[in-house]
């Protein structure tokens, strides 16, 4: 069914990829494909698969849900993180890349080094976008976390760039973001302004699929890719290319990427 | 960021945002005549259709109505066993902004043609027109004089509308505005979105003089 | 006998403006009708003419029997073409120029070609002496011209009767007398035409016969000096006199 | 694919921040209204300087998109404050809550947009009511509360009703600043599970429940304004 | 001398439409103006008012001196609380009862006592015969009883001069006679009042002096039987005949 189309070679399966918009490195728009650290993954992918073909698109994050939802899309791409719910929802292949978590302050202001200290020190957490896994994140958190809860405000789509401008003209304490996300701002004028923590985890991400029989031979396929691109290096080349830092390099690395969030 | 970098960008996606106003507006205008033409016959059945229709487009913000274009219609669609689905981006930006921008334009068009004088039917059919001569020749010209005004408004509120489509991941003027800005991390934002509302502003200006050039032309045939 | 109405009514919100109205017309007679405001007087021609359709009612018109409760669309159409209506307000067409008011209904009620059409809209141009104006909208118009080139419209259809609904209660005083002359000179060339008015003296003096009309009927009728001069009903009385200058 | 049963628990969770949507639209449409007042009275009034000022501000703020409109008050607004501050203004940006400039933003469009029908609908008052009020001795401002402003307002309720359900209708976006009225809620219920349909699918018929209710509100007024205020219907 | 006006000029987009006029009334005088329209009778009834504010002129109303070109905010209200206008259209306060259009200029224009104003309304309604209309909107009253709570809501406020302009030039003819007989009355009652009017049989029997008026001049004056019987201009004749019904 859904947008899976028989090409001129009918052993070939078109796949319809989404990612936001605005979620650089990871995704952005390239001339009607996708940019960034996915962009990347993802035509390696349709090198490797020859039984597949990648159609990408970029759009609004919740309108990539909605799509995936409704089955315009077969496979949504991001830095999307384990939550319960969305692997219920849908398809969701083996890790695909590692976070590296960071608290973002003002240089001068008050600093945190994790999330407990945001509670107990009563620092005001710059909204997340509510379509963000971050903000799961920290929902997950309190609610793991009910003693040393964080006050979490909700927003709509909005760049690294604008929330961490928040924090640097003293509107908020602190902003939780990938190291990626972080680090092209932190060049800029505001950005100077900033203080960046260690590293306060490791985050896999991971793909999300429609759920189809299609999807589910396709997700085989996936993850035989993923972990063949994972021991040779390439999501580990990749990372550093766009997201500035090895991850796969950090301690603890392998022993996190190999979890299953779902035990 | 350099001025004229930001203008080139947000220009690209000028050709987008005006296909979107123009096609919008001509298929809302169809449908739009078609609704007020089924409000205005004389049938219990076909007054509440279109009550009912009104009703629902009227009170859907367009956002939703893109998100429903482009990703309810090929569900709908797909019932009745046609795939839609690879049909371009701006092919549902226009059909959401159609349906959207239809419910105004009908109550445009009805009201206008209520309030065009029952003696110009009367006079042109007296002089032995058909019916049928007698509305395109005479009522429809004047009901479109009428409604000119609302519907100026209307192409306006549609050329705002357009910026919505970045939620179906269209790139026009409004979306190239945010990824230029995403491109250095927002730190540009105000200067771009300031320029953005300038060059939305000027073509909102260049249809007002539109506008006015009509009126100008028939100055004479006051309804 | 051109047009031979029989017991025409009509019923508007419970309200019977017609009460079963005959009225004949021979071919060249000119009839002025007055009465009351509300009298039915503009109803009755409205359903001569169709705009309207009568709640019963017969009409004989040329050759052709039409029942006026059922006319069929053909019917109508034809008794439209062979006739035409000057309306209290003028209703030139808004978006049409002078010359095109006139040419319009030509082309699309009789088929002409345009060149001829025009040329003939013209001709009625210029007999009303209004060929200066034949580009100008109706609002650029005084009203006085309006109506004149509302009754072009009318006759340059040939129509074997013209109705006028109160053609000048709507222009300046000054204005009327331009207009009425106009009606005059039609009526000497032998138009039929069916005048409601409030002008006595164009009744008086132009009319061939005179109905007064009250309540939705017929009261009283005859030539200018029966119903002015001698008028045998009360009604007909009251209704002069209010009109008549006593203050 | 459609979980009916989270559509239906969200759908309570979603109508809660209903009330946010309908304030911000009415407290918007008041300061909105109150601007537009001014407006109308500077444009009539042929106020020198002023009448061009304000003609530029309608004309810019009808003339663009009302997020783009947000965002410039968003980010422009911290920034003035920073400047004037600078210019040794005591101004405190950093307390400026959100919905403060949510309500800015949109009262400001919502003033140029109801101005323009204010003064469409005095324009439609025939003028010599006016005329005749003053030539029996009122003077000019009683002879306008009296007789042009009770007549102006029937004309004015349909196009300010269109206004308004615009305005609720555009909220729809202010959770692209964080204020979690209908939208932002819908999507903050969806993204745990990345489930959009169900949450837009409640939020869909909110709006148009919304939509509708204030419709024939404005049609009751309508009425009542036409029999009480203007007499302006025939009375058969 | 009541009014004394001298030298009033007004200009309308580069039309000179009144051109320097002199204009004299004593108390109790009824003066008709008539005239083409377009003349600028309207204009001028205006600019005496205040509705229009002229290019230059000067009035002499009561005891006031009036620069017609600058008048104060005060005068401007002064005067018109010492005159009253009674207009073509009516209009009567469209969203106040028949009663309330009378009282509100006694309650707003002479800050009179809410109930003192009621009863004067009521007292005048009487006189006009409209009592039973007094709680009725205008929609629902015909043209003449607009137009005479028109003239109730003119001459209850005791003014000095009516000025009326073409009072029953809007109604329908059997209406027209009960407009000029509550006119008449008023004339009689030694009202002073200034009527533009179409009306000639009225300018005939009740005006004391009727004034000629054509493209902004005032072209000939005099008593009814001077200007319509024995006319010195042209103008003036050919508008004459113009009016009289000779077709
Ligand atoms: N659409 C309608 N619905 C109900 N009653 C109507 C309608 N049209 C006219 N009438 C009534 O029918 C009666 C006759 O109206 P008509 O216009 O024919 O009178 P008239 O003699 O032409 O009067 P006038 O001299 O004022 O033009 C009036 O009492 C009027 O109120
Ligand atoms: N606002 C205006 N702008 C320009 N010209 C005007 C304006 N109002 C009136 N006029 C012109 O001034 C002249 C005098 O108009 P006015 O209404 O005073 O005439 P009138 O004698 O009262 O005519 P009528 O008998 O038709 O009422 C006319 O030629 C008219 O076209
Ligand atoms: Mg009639
Ligand atoms: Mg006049």
């Amino acid at each position: 069914h859904n947008s899976s189309k028989a090409n001129s070679n009918s052993s070939v399966t078109t796949i319809s990829v989404a990612g936001p918009d605005n979620n650089r490195p990871y995704t952005y728009p390239d001339n009607g494909k996708i940019g960034g650290y996915y962009g990347a993954l993802l035509g390696r992918i349709d090198q490797d698969l020859k039984q597949y073909k990648f159609k990408q698109t970029t759009t609004a994050q919740n309108s990539v849900f909605v799509g995936l939802q409704s089955g315009k899309y077969d496979l949504a791409v991001s830095n999307w993180w384990y939550s319960k719910d969305r692997f219920n929802t849908y398809l969701h292949s083996t890790s695909n890349g590692l976070d590296d978590l960071r608290l973002i302050t003002k240089k001068g202001g008050k600093t945190a080094n994790s999330l407990k200290d945001i509670a107990t020190k009563k620092l005001t957490l710059a909204p997340i976008s509510t379509d963000d896994a971050r903000y799961a994140f920290i929902q997950d958190y309190n609610k793991k976390n009910p003693k040393y809860k964080i006050n979490l405000k909700g927003i709509g789509d909005q760049s690294a760039g604008d929330a961490l401008k928040q924090v640097s003209n003293g509107q908020y304490d602190v902003a939780i973001y990938p190291y990626a996300a972080y680090k092209p701002v932190s060049s800029t004028s505001e950005g100077t302004k900033l203080r960046v923590s260690k590293s306060i985890g490791l985050e896999n991400s991971y793909f999300l699929l429609n759920k189809s029989d299609k999807n589910e031979k396709l997700l085989k396929a996936l993850n035989k890719e993923l972990k063949k691109l994972k021991d040779n290096g390439y999501l580990g080349k990749i990372t550093k290319k766009y997201l500035y830092e090895n991850t796969f390099e950090f301690p603890g690395a392998n022993s996190t990427f190999n979890t299953d969030p779902t035990k | 960021m350099k001025l004229s970098r930001i203008i080139t960008t947000l220009l690209s996606g000028l050709p987008v945002t005006l296909t979107l106003l123009v096609f919008s507006f001509i298929f809302a205008a169809a449908i739009g005549l078609g609704i007020a033409w089924l409000s205005l016959r004389n049938s219990a059945v076909c007054y509440n259709i279109s009550r009912l229709y009104l009703g629902l487009v009227r009170g859907t913000p367009p956002l939703l109505m893109l998100l429903l274009a482009y990703y309810g219609l090929p569900k709908l669609f797909l019932l009745v066993g046609i795939n839609i689905n690879d049909w371009s981006k701006l092919l549902f930006g226009i059909v959401g902004l159609s349906v959207g921008w239809s419910g105004y334009l009908s109550e445009a068009f009805r009201s206008a043609y209520l309030s065009v004088d029952q003696g110009q039917y009367e006079a042109a059919l007296v002089v032995g027109m058909n019916p049928s001569d007698a509305f395109w020749r005479i009522i429809m010209p004047q009901t479109v004089l009428i409604a000119l005004p609302n519907i100026e408004n209307l192409v306006i509120g549609l050329v705002k509308a357009t910026s919505l489509v970045y939620v179906i991941g269209l790139v026009d003027m409004y979306s190239s505005a945010t990824d230029l800005s995403n491109q250095n991390q927002g730190v540009y934002q105000l200067e771009i979105f300031v320029v953005l509302a300038l060059i939305y502003w000027m073509i909102v200006l260049a249809i007002e003089w539109v506008f006015r050039s009509i009126k100008k032309e028939y100055q004479y045939v006051t309804v | 006998m051109l047009l031979d109405i029989k017991n025409i009514k009509k019923t508007l919100k419970n309200n019977h403006v017609l009460k079963g109205i005959d009225l004949s017309i021979e071919k060249g007679e000119v009839v002025a009708i007055i009465g009351p405001s509300g009298s039915g007087k503009t109803t009755l021609l409205r359903n001569i003419n169709f705009l309207e359709t009568a709640d019963s009612g017969m009409m004989k018109f040329r050759d052709q029997q039409i029942d006026m409760a059922k006319p069929s669309k053909e019917k109508i159409l034809w008794t439209r073409r062979h006739m035409a209506m000057v309306f209290q307000n003028y209703n030139l067409f808004k978006n049409k120029t002078a010359l095109e008011n006139i040419s319009e209904g030509l082309i699309f009620g009789q088929n002409m070609e345009k060149k001829t059409a025009e040329s003939l809209a013209e001709a009625a141009l210029n007999q009303v002496g209004l060929i200066d104006k034949k580009d100008f909208y109706p609002s650029q118009l005084s009203g006085g011209q309006q109506q004149r080139i509302g009754i072009a419209r009318a006759t340059v259809l040939n129509p074997d009767i013209v109705l006028f609904d109160e053609p000048t209660s709507a222009l300046d005083p000054e204005l009327v007398g331009t207009v009425l002359r106009d009606m005059k000179q039609l009526a000497e060339k032998g138009q039929t035409m069916i005048v409601v008015t409030h002008q006595m003296s164009f009744a008086r003096n132009v009319a061939d016969r005179v109905i007064f009309f009250a309540d939705g009927e017929i009261i009283e009728q005859g030539n200018a000096e029966e119903v002015f001069d001698h008028p045998q009903n009360d009604r007909t009385r009251k209704f002069l006199s209010a009109i008549a200058e006593d203050y | 694919m459609f979980d009916f049963r989270f559509a239906i628990n969200s759908f309570p969770k979603i109508l809660s921040v209903a009330p946010t949507t309908i304030v911000l639209s009415i407290i918007a449409t008041l300061i909105g209204l109150i601007l537009a007042i001014l407006i109308v009275i500077i444009r009539e009034r042929k106020i020198k300087v002023l009448d061009s000022i304000a003609a530029i501000y309608v004309s810019f703020i009808r003339g663009t998109p009302i997020i783009v409109q947000l965002y410039v008050v968003y980010y422009g607004l911290p920034q003035l404050l920073v400047a004037l501050r600078g210019m040794g203004i005591n101004t405190n940006s950093n307390g400026l809550p959100v919905i403060l400039i949510a309500i800015l933003a949109y009262s400001f469009n919502a003033s140029a947009n109801i101005s323009e029908s204010i003064r469409s609908a005095y324009h439609s008052v025939d003028y010599q009511q006016y005329e005749a009020a003053v030539s029996v001795g009122m003077k000019p401002t009683r002879a306008m509360t009296r007789i042009v402003v009770p007549q102006l307002i029937t004309n004015l309720i349909p196009n300010f009703s269109n206004l308004f359900l615009d305005l609720i209708k555009d909220t729809a976006i202010v959770y692209n600043i964080g204020i979690v009225e209908i939208m932002a809620k819908a999507n903050i219920m969806s993204s745990l599970g990345f489930k959009y349909i169900e949450t837009y699918l409640d939020a869909l018929i909110i709006y148009v429940f919304i939509c509708w209710f204030f419709a024939k509100l404005f049609q009751i007024f309508e009425i009542i304004a036409r029999k009480r205020i203007s007499h302006t219907q025939e009375f058969v």
